[in-house]
């Protein structure tokens, strides 16, 4: 059972490493800001939500485990809301002012 | 070598990268998001330090707090971004400065290669004296009960820069004055957010002072996070600030150290000693100070941070 | 060569780097900022001064922990106050140079009363 | 699994580092706005992973304030974007 | 007498709760006046005041009856996981001034900070501030701990910048935020040494320190940093581009406490870490040098000051002179046998200057203040006739120059006794002809204000104002006290050698005087501007053709002071003295060793 668990987490949380990784290649390599954004919260939110995962496999408290969700949650939130006020910022200045 | 201890090294080494480029890129709205970046991986170094307690501050205050205080005075000032070649110091200059700095972080490193070892520490004895208070968080300790005239008077000084803050600010001034309500989009996505956010940020914040007693945590953490969602509030545009003239905020304010004071008085006034808690109610007493302290710290720091922001 | 030593050594870096951004930066935001840095040096030495006075079960000396709490505070308040004079001598003079007037003069015109 | 666990940290760390090269480069503000956005993210990822690895839970603590707080900077950067159309300094 | 009894397992000691509540009761009256706001905020302050006032005296009464010191362990948790607050000797002295001139301030501030009608943000800032500033000081005074030191020092310095822009106009503001950040760059060093010394000695009460500390490297370094950090926060020269536009600027009340308290909050937390913490870890060189910085502050100070135009500005320079002196003492002090700084007649000196200038340069702002309230300006080439229209004000001033320039029975005349006698016995006869020039210096700018002064007015002067009587009063008794302070029984709180004074009312004693004076007269009349007043002078041609090379080569050396001023003055090159200051503490603690 907890070799199985291992397996699960090392899978989520290289998983999740990858994708951060894809974010900050789409950060670094995109060619404007909006598709630099794009590239960005979503694969970082999935890599965050893919290592919470990883890391939930080996919480056994209940209030832990309710703050891991909770910190997903937040972070999922704040991104939808950030990436759309600075879009905002972006159409209004301009791809490249 | 260890993998934690090259996460380590390169954590440290990413650390100083940053604090070069914080300092020596020229724009100054760069050097604040580069700052900002610094505040987060410096609540990174506290925990990988053990210290749950200061990285807990450091990502409220340093990346949070700090931070968007510098980036709304770096949105204002942009205008005065250009300064003129006069103000460069000189190569010459620039030179004899690094070679200073270098001297004297040189010393310093050597000060710190030549501490003593074993470090003396006070750790035994703030274990020894943990019953007294009956909470289980040591730095709470330190700060409530050991070391409380420092925090009594570092609640001072955030008093005094509120003070200082708003003495040399203009006062409303018809037209002048923007209303952030005028601006605000009711509907928009960030004032959807503020109704959002606040709630869990409240809970949050309750359950930081809450757990400050025993594990990291504590009042100062909590009224950072309440002082950021009420200016989260405000820069939505959901409320206004109150007005310094305002009686209850007034009140506010000075709460935490007055329950401070009072209770220290008290210590006094029942023949221990100034700022001594009779051992029986030094529980609640602590935790009673907490709450008013995590209010007072709240909205001192929410009025500091918004105050580039707003009129009084 | 520990940890701490590292975070040590890199303290002293950042010190250093505070105190070269704090002497040759014209703008005082980056004053300020460089204020800020030097500021962080220094708790991170209070932090391994700390960790390396870790005993009694506890992952560090809590004294100088809380300290550095204090510190920041105060750090704080200092920055919030430099900002809040940054901004209104902005506000009134519509430029944000600490540069005196001109060299020989002392720059101001005393007031009394 | 403790340096499985410290190694992926290094690694989301050694990301979020490459990631500050769009700081470096720009051009506009959102996109280095964007690239601190990133630290946050990838920072609560670090914590998490620390806070497993070394079996202390309260970092998750820490995390959760991050995760609260990742939002706040880039607010007052939008909220300043605008504000600075907006007022002008009152010029003697 | 710094900490005579090794307590080691400190005690709170009887009476102790007073120097607690020296600190609570300015605290209080700063929240509740916060609270209350409006009018009620004098009040309070008034209230404060004679309370404040009471407890200084009640501690000096303890003090002398216990013949020893104070201590009070704060919530009962003795040193080193708590924090005891002490007071010697020293710190009652200090602490005694400083309620008279809060108190004289408080006075002299009533008509400028009144509130009429609703509230308003100055007069309630100040009043606030000035509360705050008594409270810090109080802890400055009498901490125990480093770190509670320091915090009292940012206190001290939150209170003080907001008190140089009070009027909101920009060159005030300049000068505030220049204020503010070498202040946090010196309180920055000065925390990096008290990192240091927690690293290598695990506690940061003073008197564990004394016991523990040794000249390490780690502490060598935090001793240089702090030094130059306290430094700057003095602003002894070469670290004072703050200090002229701050004081300078500031409304005269603030002034008079900037000039005569703020400073001395920095200048106290030098000698309590050089004589207390580690008097044996300095040396020879470092005491040299700091005493070197001190000789050339008074030089530089005193000419710069003699070539200002504005009366303000000439009495904050004449601060940075006078912050000289203080710094006079350290190697008189420094005991060739015990090769560490002893608690002798030098450091009573160095405390009686302190408290002499507290008292005659806070007397000095408030009649410059008067001055320029009545006339609309404070050039000093158009003062003629001023000591006819407001002869209180002008009197004052007169009483703290000659006080400040060492008239038996003043303090300063006792510290020069000391001092002289002091350098005497070390034999370091270079600081015997620093002492005596230094009085040359100041009786030059005293003079030369009061020449314009005292002189006819070219038309019949209209007050702009009326001055009222109590103001002036508060200015002439500071001025008067300042006179005074050599016939008070000094040996009851600080080391005085026996036997060493002569009697300060001698006719003998009052000759010495008036060689500084005359000294001071051809300063003045050399390197002073004069407007058109010369040329009223009798026998003008004769006079001119005498001093004419003379002055034409003073006033090119008086120029050049004053370009290396500006220089100085400018941030880089003051953020770079700083560095080298530390650095020069650092290497002769070094040789020291």
């Amino acid at each position: 059972m907890n070799l199985v668990l291992n397996i699960l987490t090392v899978c989520a949380v290289s998983a999740g490493a990858f994708f951060f990784m894809a974010g900050t290649i789409g950060l670094l390599r995109f060619p404007d800001a909006l598709t630099r954004l794009h590239a960005l919260t979503k694969a970082d939110n999935l890599g965050l939500g893919l290592i919470i995962l990883g890391v939930l496999l080996r919480v056994a408290e209940p209030l832990i485990a309710l703050k891991l969700v909770s910190v997903w949650l937040l972070v999922q939130l704040s991104g939808a809301i950030v990436t759309q006020l600075i879009a905002g910022v972006v159409r209004q200045r301009g791809l490249n002012a | 070598m260890t993998v934690a201890f090259a996460f380590e090294v390169g954590l440290a080494a990413l650390l100083v990268a940053i604090a070069a480029w914080a300092i020596a890129v020229r724009n100054a709205f760069t050097a604040v998001v580069v700052f900002v970046v610094y505040g987060l991986l410096l609540a990174i170094v506290w925990v990988t330090l053990s210290a749950i307690d200061l990285a807990l501050t450091e990502a409220a205050i340093g990346s949070g707090l700090t931070g968007a205080l510098l980036l709304g005075a770096a949105a204002r000032l942009r205008p005065t971004e250009t300064p003129s070649t006069a103000e460069c110091p000189s190569a010459i200059l620039r030179l004899a400065a690094a070679l200073l700095s270098a001297t004297v972080a040189a010393a310093l490193a050597a000060g710190v290669l030549f501490l003593p070892d074993p470090t003396p520490t006070l750790a035994p004895a703030a274990a020894a004296n943990a019953a007294a208070t009956g909470l289980g968080n040591p730095i709470t300790n330190v700060l409530m009960a050991f070391r409380a005239m420092d925090t009594m008077l570092e609640k001072v000084v955030l008093l005094l820069a509120l003070v200082g803050a708003w003495s040399i600010a203009s006062d409303r001034l018809s037209g002048e004055r923007s209303d952030p309500r005028r601006q605000a989009d009711p509907d928009g996505v960030l004032a959807f957010f503020a109704r959002l956010l606040p709630p869990v940020g409240i809970v949050v914040g309750i359950y930081i002072l809450w757990v400050g007693a025993d594990h990291p945590g504590g009042a100062f953490q909590a009224g950072t996070i309440l002082a950021a969602m009420w200016l989260l509030v405000l820069m939505a545009g959901l409320t206004v600030a109150p007005p310094m003239s305002c009686r209850w905020l007034r009140l506010i304010l000075v709460a935490g150290p007055v329950v401070f004071l009072v209770v220290g008085l008290g210590g006094l006034w029942m023949g221990a000693a100034f700022l001594a808690y009779p051992p029986a109610f030094a529980k609640p007493l602590i935790l009673a100070i907490e709450v008013a302290m995590t209010l007072t710290i709240a909205v001192t720091l929410g009025l500091l941070a918004g105050a580039p922001e707003r009129e009084w | 060569m520990s940890a701490t030593t590292v975070f040590g050594l890199c303290a002293a870096a950042v010190m250093g780097l505070g105190l070269y951004g704090l002497i040759t930066n014209p703008g005082p935001l980056r004053k300020i900022l460089a204020f800020n840095l030097l500021g962080s040096g220094v708790f991170l030495l209070f932090g391994v001064v700390a960790r390396r006075g870790a005993a009694a079960g506890f992952g560090g000396d809590p004294v100088p922990q809380a300290l550095v709490i204090t510190g920041i505070v105060v750090a704080f308040s200092a920055t919030a106050l430099a900002i809040a004079l940054l901004l209104r001598l902005f506000r009134v003079n519509g430029s944000a140079t600490l540069r005196a007037n001109a060299p020989g003069s002392a720059g101001t015109e005393p007031t009394g009363g | 699994m403790a340096n499985f666990l410290f190694g992926s940290a290094a690694f989301v760390l050694a990301m979020v580092a490459l990631g500050l090269f769009r700081i470096l480069f720009g051009p506009t503000e959102a996109d280095r706005m964007m690239a601190a956005q990133l630290v946050g993210t990838g920072g609560v990822a670090v914590l998490l992973l620390m806070a497993v690895a070394t079996e202390t839970p309260p970092i998750v603590d820490v995390a959760l304030m991050l995760a609260l707080l990742a939002a706040f900077v880039s607010i007052t950067f939008v909220k300043g974007a605008f504000g600075s159309k907006i007022e002008n300094p009152r010029r003697p | 007498m710094p900490y005579l009894v090794p307590d080691l397992h400190a005690v709170t000691t009887t009476n102790g709760f007073l120097l607690a509540l020296s600190l609570v009761v300015p605290v209080v009256g700063v929240l509740l006046a916060f609270f209350a706001g409006g009018r009620h905020v004098e009040r309070i302050a008034f209230a404060t005041m004679p309370l404040g006032f009471a407890i200084a005296a009640a501690i000096l009464v303890a003090l002398w009856r216990t013949h020893g010191s104070l201590v009070y362990l704060l919530g009962g948790w003795a040193p080193p996981l708590g924090v005891a607050l002490r007071a010697d000797g020293l710190s009652a002295v200090m602490m005694m001034t400083t309620a008279m001139v809060i108190c004289a301030v408080g006075v002299f501030a009533y008509a400028d900070f009144r509130t009429l009608g609703g509230e308003a943000r100055a007069p309630l800032a100040f009043w606030i501030l000035l509360l705050a500033i008594w409270g810090a000081l109080n802890t400055v005074f009498l901490g125990g701990d480093l770190f509670t030191l320091y915090v009292a020092l940012e206190l001290l310095t939150f209170a003080a910048v907001p008190l140089v822009c009070l009027d909101g106009r920009a060159e005030t503001l300049q000068a505030a935020l220049r204020y503010l950040l070498f202040a946090l760059f010196g309180s920055a060093l000065f925390l990096v040494g008290v990192t240091l010394l927690y690293g290598a000695y695990g506690t940061l009460d003073i008197v564990l320190l004394s016991h523990r500390i040794n000249a390490e490297p780690a502490t060598l370094i935090a001793a240089a940093l702090m030094t130059a950090g306290l430094l700057a926060k003095t602003a002894l020269f070469p670290l004072h581009l703050w200090l002229p536009p701050a004081h300078a600027g500031a409304p005269a009340a603030a002034s008079a406490v900037l000039s005569a308290l703020v400073v001395k909050g920095s200048f106290f937390l030098v000698v309590r870490l050089w004589f207390d913490v580690m008097p044996g870890l300095p040396g020879f060189a470092a005491t040299q040098l700091l005493a070197a910085l001190g000789a050339a502050a008074i030089v530089f100070g005193s000419v710069v000051a003699l070539r200002q135009e504005r009366l303000k500005l000439l009495i904050a320079y004449s601060t940075l002179a006078q912050i000289g002196y203080l710094f006079l003492m350290f190697p008189l002090a420094f005991g060739s046998g015990s090769a560490q700084l002893e608690n002798s007649g030098a450091l009573t000196a160095g405390i009686l200057q302190a408290v002499s200038h507290a008292t005659a340069k806070a007397a000095m702002f408030m009649a410059a203040g008067l001055i320029y309230t009545a006339l609309g300006h404070d050039r000093i080439t158009g003062l003629a006739g001023v000591g006819r229209v407001l002869p209180m004000s002008v009197i004052a001033f007169a009483l703290s120059g000659l006080a400040l320039i060492g008239l038996p029975p003043s303090g300063v005349y006792l510290a020069k006794g000391l001092l002289l006698q002091a350098a005497i016995e070390s034999e370091q006869w270079w600081w015997e002809v620093v002492i005596q020039a230094g009085a040359f210096f100041t009786s030059g700018y005293v003079l030369l204000v009061l020449a314009h002064a005292l002189a006819p007015a070219d038309a019949p002067i209209t007050l702009r104002v009326p001055i009222s009587r109590i103001r002036e009063a508060a200015a002439l008794t500071l001025a008067l006290c300042s006179l005074l302070l050599g016939l008070v029984p000094w040996g009851t709180y600080l080391s005085v050698p026996a036997g060493t004074l002569s009697n300060p009312l001698a006719l003998e004693a009052m000759l010495s005087a008036l060689w500084p004076i005359m000294g001071g007269g051809v300063l003045a009349i050399l390197l002073g501007r004069w407007g058109h007043r010369l040329a009223r002078v009798p026998l003008r041609e004769v006079v001119i053709a005498a001093i004419g090379p003379a002055r034409r080569a003073a006033l090119t050396f008086g120029k050049m002071f004053e370009r290396a001023d500006g220089a100085l003055r400018q941030w880089p090159a003051a953020g770079l003295s700083l560095m080298v200051v530390a650095i020069m503490f650092g290497a002769a603690m070094l040789m020291g060793r």
